[in-house]
């Protein structure tokens, strides 16, 4: 039996693992984490149709379990790996046929955008926050009282050369639709307004979702971005931006402001290129093959990709990846 | 607000030995500042400092209005260098942000260019002779403030509190554009959070206020106010800012910078008479310090030996809200009691008027 | 005989409020008229004008000739209700007329003859006037029973809608529905009591008589009658105030409407006659495409003339209407509905005195030189094909054109005169009027009908003649100037805009220039009863996913006819219908200029 | 009063916390479409006024949604109705019905 070793228990990594396994392939999957799950287990619920991030991530254990054949490691690292070795953290290494990588991003630290006051102002929250806050059913201001105003600002790291994040991140304009109706129908008196750059609605159904926002639920789009948080007499945050439609500055008060944060390649792909000889993109996220027959391959044979590991991509994408890496992987160990 | 950001921002700042650079708008309109300055670092703290007769002005404001060259200017800033290489010091400070930032950009410059220092030392070799050392440390002089700012609160006859009340008295800063928005790095704090004077004030026993516009330009903008029909934006911008900071009823403003200084306090008094707004406690403006006059307060200079007059704002009432002694009668008589003259009253300048007689002596 | 019984108390005061209202309102209506209008009923009164007018009044206020040609059995319906009553009023008169000889009888003597002579006595005098009377009862009484039907279940009538009424209305019509079967009750004991009565009243008082004790017909007999009095005393009272103003308005109307006078852009004092002329018969209902597509039931002309009626019309009302006249043209009472809508439009928005459009001074953006003038208007200008299909045309026909607006020009002034700012329109009239005169055009063509309408009818252009594209591509066929392939293998399909046929009564033309080109299939709906394509400019209430749905009805309509090619003569009506169909949609001129010879 | 030879210029900036927001929320209660705007600029494009002064729809409806009525009512007063934008607006909004609401809600009738 042919032993595959899947790195990262992200939804594109549990989705290989289980594709492997059916085809009756040993699969190792190691998580740095306790749990798997990756970034999906913070989420409250998924664009376009609002399904509960659980149900996607219970689906995805299912299906692992319906073969013996996958032993999961959580909270190890692999620190080095070739097509038939990972190194653990631990030191531990374990042999192998065939390696996917799928360790997915890193959320954008909103700190680095210092003026926006993430950190120093309380009520200035991230996306990722605000999901932790739907999981607990608990959106509120720090000091317990509801938000009358809320702006929401897109491309927090992203599509930003000052931080260095050229790319765009995908999913952050979406995700800020669906917060906005999220909040609004969670608090319908209140002002819920958009931030934005562009707006890319680039899925099916996402535009559907965008002018639902609009129309039925009155969220404000504003083309513009904000230029700098302050605090207010009131203690509210004080923003600026311009109105780039109008031409003209725009500021107002508000009582939350949600930054979208941007998907980071993560800081460990420097050294699978520096140790693994694997190729990084300028971005930081990683070279496939190519950009269409072989994209869920690297440039060494033996060690796939799957995930958000060579771009920002939303769930179904990622899932999408970790079916075919394993295809892949299977092709690749027949034709061994 | 959590403002742990500043500790982000740090720089060195030379304890001793200091090369000092004054600035044009400062010695020019609160010259008692500078004197201030010295008197602080030398007397009260026994640091060294070399104030130098042979330096001139950094051409700064020529630069920013567009009037002197790079080249030009980077001669000008070389040669500073090299007098102070001459006096046999490293640690260069200057009194003017404008100043500060200019160096700042020009060591940047040199650094990213090195072709441009080449040059410089060229030029500056065919006109004057001299070579010149860049300094090991360059520093403004509220960052030296800032760095002795706890030898001063120790020395402190008052702190920054209103004695009718026992409250800290509130504090607007403003650290001037060109001092950390050019680079964040070079300003304590950063330009989003900047600590150098809310440092100061903190520990002299104020409170910082925090609001809207605290990182809006004063209004100065060079060429917006030198030329006459541009000074609308000036004045524009001065207003934005006082009406962002009114409803936080502050004692009043310290600025890092001479000509921010300079605006917020003259401006004050061009808007009353333009449209009648007024600011500060009764209308009778908010007074404007420099930290070199904050920390004299402190240290208990008496104001009118540190300058105050010449402010455009009377500052009666900060002094009286501090508990400063002060004899009003000699407020408008210069060195050796000369009389200075007196200012017409305005609403921002009418302790004058109330005032009762002067010893005039010709 | 005094002719007086204390039950009569109700129809009195009913009668003197009905006549006194009825006066009153015809004084001030006729006191507001304009000089003119004045002028014109003077010279009317005393010309050929007045005995046709009589004629209609015949014909239609009590016959209701145009609603027979409608629905057969609502025009019954109402026949019953009108004629019947008329006759059994004039019969009533003869009768007593006929008895007592002719002398002076109150009105309620007339109503009430029954209770004050003695049935049997008049039976026995005069048998036939019994029958006869009976007979028109009965026939009254079958028209009341179609409107019981009509209000329960209005699609045995033939109507798919039937009006929703107010409180005034219900309470007019339930004392009406009392009056002919109280009347019958009244007559039917009186003749159990008395005896007497022909075959109706008589025969249901012999079968009284016989099944009750005649203690308890004496007992409700009074009461009987004062029931009538009050059912009639209400009916009066409500009626000056409710729909059934109609029935004596619309006489007066038909007679100033052959006097020519007719309802203008503002509001004036004679389009109260219009307004109340109206019997809320909710004919105009049916034909609406917004209530057929969109379920949009409180719109209609029936529900605006009654809200302007009752001075609480709302904007979104008066705007909700395509104005596509199709209600205009089946409604019985004739009443100019579209202009009605238009000046209440005007008197909500227009803002007079107002130096709006100044921009338009010295501007002339034309090209081009001719007698014939080319106004493409604002929504060709999004159909280019049709523009450059005009100058195939033109080229062909070998016209010198003068082009008012191919490189855009100003508006119509249509638009804004649908909205209601007619002041505004005007601003655009005369710019374009004097831009026309400036360039000394003798025949001007546009193919927008929107502009077309205003073109004839605001314009007043002396000396240009304004042309359909339609009808000037037919003269220069006509003429020989311009020559088409015709094959029988071409099938098209013909869309009448409103503003054309309806609008313009444009209908020929355009389809005999088809036919100079191939086959035409005619749609289910078309010349008079053509459909809206729902983007019409006049409602500014529907949304687009609203005007996408009648579009596509419409669509269906045109492509169930099997042609290659739907047919239309107006940009906005292509724009619309080509969301709908399956079909290419094509202009007039295009199909003209991909067929010159 | 001194006159200096300066004024002082009326900050550009939209305050949407001074501005007076009834009317642009009644503007878009009644017509909650007006917000699926997406900026396109096609009304203005093919504005028939536009094309004769600056007129510019798209950019009067926007400042009328941020509570920028000042002049609002003149501008749209330049429009002629004739209903070119409707046909081109990607979202379908009614921009007539716009044009008519926001000169009720601003206008005296």
């Amino acid at each position: 039996m042919k032993h595959v070793i899947v790195i990262g228990g992200g939804v594109a990594g549990m989705q290989c693992a289980a594709e492997l396994a059916m085809q009756d392939i040993k699969v190792t999957l190691l998580e740095k984490k306790s749990d798997t799950g990756g970034k999906v287990r913070g989420w409250h619920k998924l664009f376009p149709t609002f399904t509960p991030a659980d149900e996607v991530l219970s689906g995805l254990r299912h299906k692992m379990a319906l073969t013996q054949n996958i032993t999961t490691k959580t909270g190890c690292e692999a620190t080095t790996i070739t097509p038939q070795k990972v190194t653990l953290s631990t030191g531990e290494s374990i042999n192998c046929d065939a390696v996917v990588v799928a360790t997915g991003y890193t959320l954008f630290d909103a700190h680095i955008k210092e003026e926006y006051g993430y950190g120093i102002y309380d009520n200035v929250i991230t996306s990722a926050d605000l999901e932790e806050m739907f999981n607990k059913d608990d959106v509120r201001m720090k000091d317990g009282s509801t938000p009358r105003r809320i702006a929401i600002l897109h491309c927090v790291g992203s599509r930003d050369e000052k931080v260095c994040q050229r790319h765009c991140s995908k999913v952050c304009c979406v995700t800020g639709v669906k917060q906005a109706i999220e909040l609004k129908q969670m608090y319908p008196a209140a002002d819920v307004f958009n931030f934005y750059m562009d707006i890319r609605m680039f899925g099916p159904g996402y535009e559907e979702m965008y002018r639902e926002a609009q129309q039925k639920y009155n969220v404000h789009f504003v083309r513009g971005r904000i230029s700098e948080v302050s605090p207010n007499i009131d203690n509210r945050l004080q923003i600026k931006a311009e109105d780039t439609l109008t031409g003209r500055p725009l500021k107002m008060g508000v009582d939350m402001l949600v930054l979208l944060i941007g998907m980071k390649s993560n800081d460990h792909n420097a050294s699978l290129k520096a140790d693994c000889g694997l190729q990084c993109q300028n971005s930081g996220f990683m070279q496939p093959k190519d950009s269409f027959l072989h994209n869920t391959e690297s440039n060494i044979e033996g060690i796939f990709y799957a995930g958000a590991i060579t771009a920002p991509k939303n769930v179904a994408e990622a899932l999408n990846d970790g079916a075919t890496a394993a295809l892949r992987v299977k092709d690749w160990l027949n034709k061994q | 607000m959590k403002r742990s950001s500043w500790t982000d921002y740090q720089k060195d700042i030379a304890d001793d030995h200091y090369y000092y650079a004054r600035s044009c708008i400062r010695q020019n309109f609160f010259p008692g500042s500078e004197k201030v300055f010295l008197n602080i670092l030398g007397k009260d703290l026994g640091r060294d400092i070399f104030d130098d007769p042979l330096h001139t002005s950094c051409t700064g404001i020529g630069y920013h209005s567009d009037v002197v060259p790079l080249e030009t200017i980077m001669a000008v800033v070389a040669r500073q260098f090299s007098l102070m290489s001459d006096a046999g010091y490293e640690n260069f400070t200057s009194s003017c942000i404008t100043s500060f930032g200019i160096y700042t950009e020009l060591l940047a410059t040199w650094e990213e260019f090195p072709e441009t220092e080449e040059r410089t030392r060229e030029n500056l070799y065919k006109a004057t002779g001299r070579e010149f050392k860049k300094p090991k440390n360059l520093a403004h002089t509220s960052d030296v403030i800032f760095h002795h700012r706890e030898a001063i609160a120790q020395r402190a006859k008052r702190k920054l509190v209103n004695v009718y009340t026992g409250e800290p008295l509130k504090v607007v800063e403003h650290i001037g554009c060109h001092y950390a928005k050019i680079f964040p790095k070079s300003g304590i704090g950063g330009s989003e959070f900047p600590y150098v004077l809310a440092g100061m004030v903190e520990s002299w026993g104020g409170e910082l206020v925090d609001y809207p516009e605290r990182r809006h330009c004063c209004g100065f903008g060079f060429r917006n106010y030198l030329v006459q029909a541009n000074r609308g934006y000036s004045i524009s911008n001065s207003h934005k800012k006082l009406e962002s900071m009114a409803p936080y009823k502050p004692d009043f403003i310290v600025c890092n910078c001479p000509g921010c200084s300079m605006f917020l306090d003259k401006w004050q008094y061009t808007i009353a008479e333009m449209d009648g707004t007024t600011y500060g406690q009764n209308g009778q403006g908010i007074p404007v310090l420099t930290y070199e006059e904050m920390a004299g307060l402190v240290l208990g200079y008496d104001p009118w030996e540190l300058g105050m007059q010449m402010h455009q704002v009377d500052v009666e009432p900060l002094l009286d809200k501090m508990g400063v002694e002060y004899d009003p009668s000699a407020k408008y008589l210069g060195r050796n009691g000369k009389y200075l003259g007196r200012p017409e009253p305005t609403a921002v300048n009418s302790y004058s008027s109330r005032d009762t007689r002067y010893f005039i002596k010709q | 005989m005094t002719f007086f019984a204390d039950f009569c108390i109700p129809f009195i005061v009913g009668e003197i409020i009905l006549f006194t209202a009825i006066a009153i309102k015809y004084i001030m209506w006729l006191k507001g008229l304009p000089k003119s209008d004045k002028k014109l009923i003077l010279k009317g009164a005393f010309s050929p004008r007045f005995f046709t007018a009589t004629w209609e009044v015949i014909r239609e206020s009590l016959l209701h000739h145009r609603i027979f040609k409608v629905n057969p059995l609502l025009g019954y319906m109402h026949m019953s209700l009108a004629f019947g009553w008329f006759l059994l009023i004039s019969v009533g008169w003869i009768e007593t007329i006929a008895y007592l000889g002719l002398k002076m009888i109150p009105l309620h003597g007339h109503v009430f003859f029954k209770y004050f002579i003695p049935l049997n006595e008049i039976t026995a005098h005069k048998p036939m006037f019994d029958f006869v009377m009976d007979f028109l009862l009965l026939f009254v009484l079958s028209g009341v029973t179609l409107a019981w039907i009509k209000r329960m279940r209005s699609r045995a009538m033939g109507m798919k809608k039937t009006t929703q009424h107010i409180s005034f209305d219900r309470i007019a019509l339930t004392a009406l529905w009392f009056v002919f079967p109280v009347r019958l009750l009244c007559e039917s004991v009186t003749s159990a009591i008395y005896g007497g009565g022909s075959f109706l009243t008589g025969g249901i008082g012999t079968l009284l008589a016989a099944g009750i004790n005649t203690e308890i017909l004496h007992a409700i007999y009074e009461p009987l009658w004062w029931l009538y009095s009050c059912a009639l005393g209400i009916f009066f009272v409500a009626m000056p105030f409710s729909r059934y103003m109609h029935i004596f308005t619309e006489i007066p109307l038909i007679f100033l409407r052959h006097f020519h006078l007719r309802p203008e852009a503002k509001e004036k004092s004679y389009d109260n006659f219009e307004v109340e002329a109206c019997s809320r018969c909710g004919i105009c209902i049916d034909p609406c495409q917004l209530q057929m597509q969109l379920g949009i039931n409180d719109v209609q002309s029936v529900y605006f003339l009654r809200d302007r009626r009752k001075n609480r019309l709302q904007q979104k009302i008066a705007n909700n209407c395509l104005m596509c006249g199709r209600c205009e043209q089946i409604c019985p009472v004739g009443i100019n509905l579209n202009t009605l809508r238009l000046n209440s439009r005007t008197s909500m928005r227009n803002i007079p005195n107002e130096s709006r459009y100044k921009y338009l001074k010295n501007l002339d953006r034309s090209s081009g030189e001719g007698r014939v003038g080319y106004f493409a208007g604002c929504m060709t200008l999004l159909t280019p094909n049709t523009l450059s299909a005009m100058q195939r045309i033109f080229d062909a026909a070998r016209e010198d054109v003068w082009w008012a607006d191919k490189n855009g020009g100003v508006c119509c002034g249509r638009p804004l005169k649908l909205s209601g700012e007619s002041d505004s329109a005007q601003k655009m009239i005369d710019y374009n009027k004097s831009l026309f005169y400036k360039h000394n055009i003798t025949i001007l063509v546009t193919s927008c009908p929107i502009c077309l309408r205003i073109f004839n009818e605001e314009y007043k252009l002396d000396g240009i003649e304004v042309l359909h594209h339609s009808e000037y591509i037919l003269r220069l066929i006509e003429q020989g100037r311009l020559h088409v392939n015709y094959s029988t293998e071409h099938t098209f399909t013909y869309h009448d805009p409103c503003e054309l046929g309806r609008g313009s009564g444009i209908y020929n033309e355009p389809r005999a220039v088809i036919e100079a080109i191939g086959t035409l299939l005619e749609p289910s709906h078309s010349r008079k009863n053509a459909l809206c394509c729902g983007s019409s400019l006049a409602n500014t209430a529907i949304n687009d996913s609203q005007q996408l749905t009648i579009a596509r009805n419409v669509a269906e309509d045109l492509d169930n006819t099997g042609a290659e090619t739907i047919v239309t003569a107006c940009p906005l009506c292509k724009k619309a219908i080509a969301r709908g169909a399956t079909h290419q949609v094509k202009d007039l001129s295009e199909i003209v200029a991909a067929n010159i010879l | 009063m001194i006159n200096f030879g300066f004024t002082i210029n009326k900050p550009r900036t939209i305050d949407l916390n001074r501005n007076n927001l009834n009317k642009s929320n009644e503007v878009i209660r009644e017509m909650p479409e007006l917000q699926t705007c997406i900026g396109c600029g096609s009304c203005t494009a093919s504005c028939t006024a536009g094309n004769l002064t600056d007129f510019n729809f798209r950019k009067v409806h926007t400042l009328v949604r941020r509570g920028e009525y000042q002049g609002a009512y003149e501008e749209m007063n330049k429009c002629m109705l004739c209903g070119k934008c409707r046909l081109v607006c990607p979202r379908g909004i009614n921009t007539r019905g716009v044009v008519m609401l926001i000169k009720r809600k601003l206008g005296d009738f």
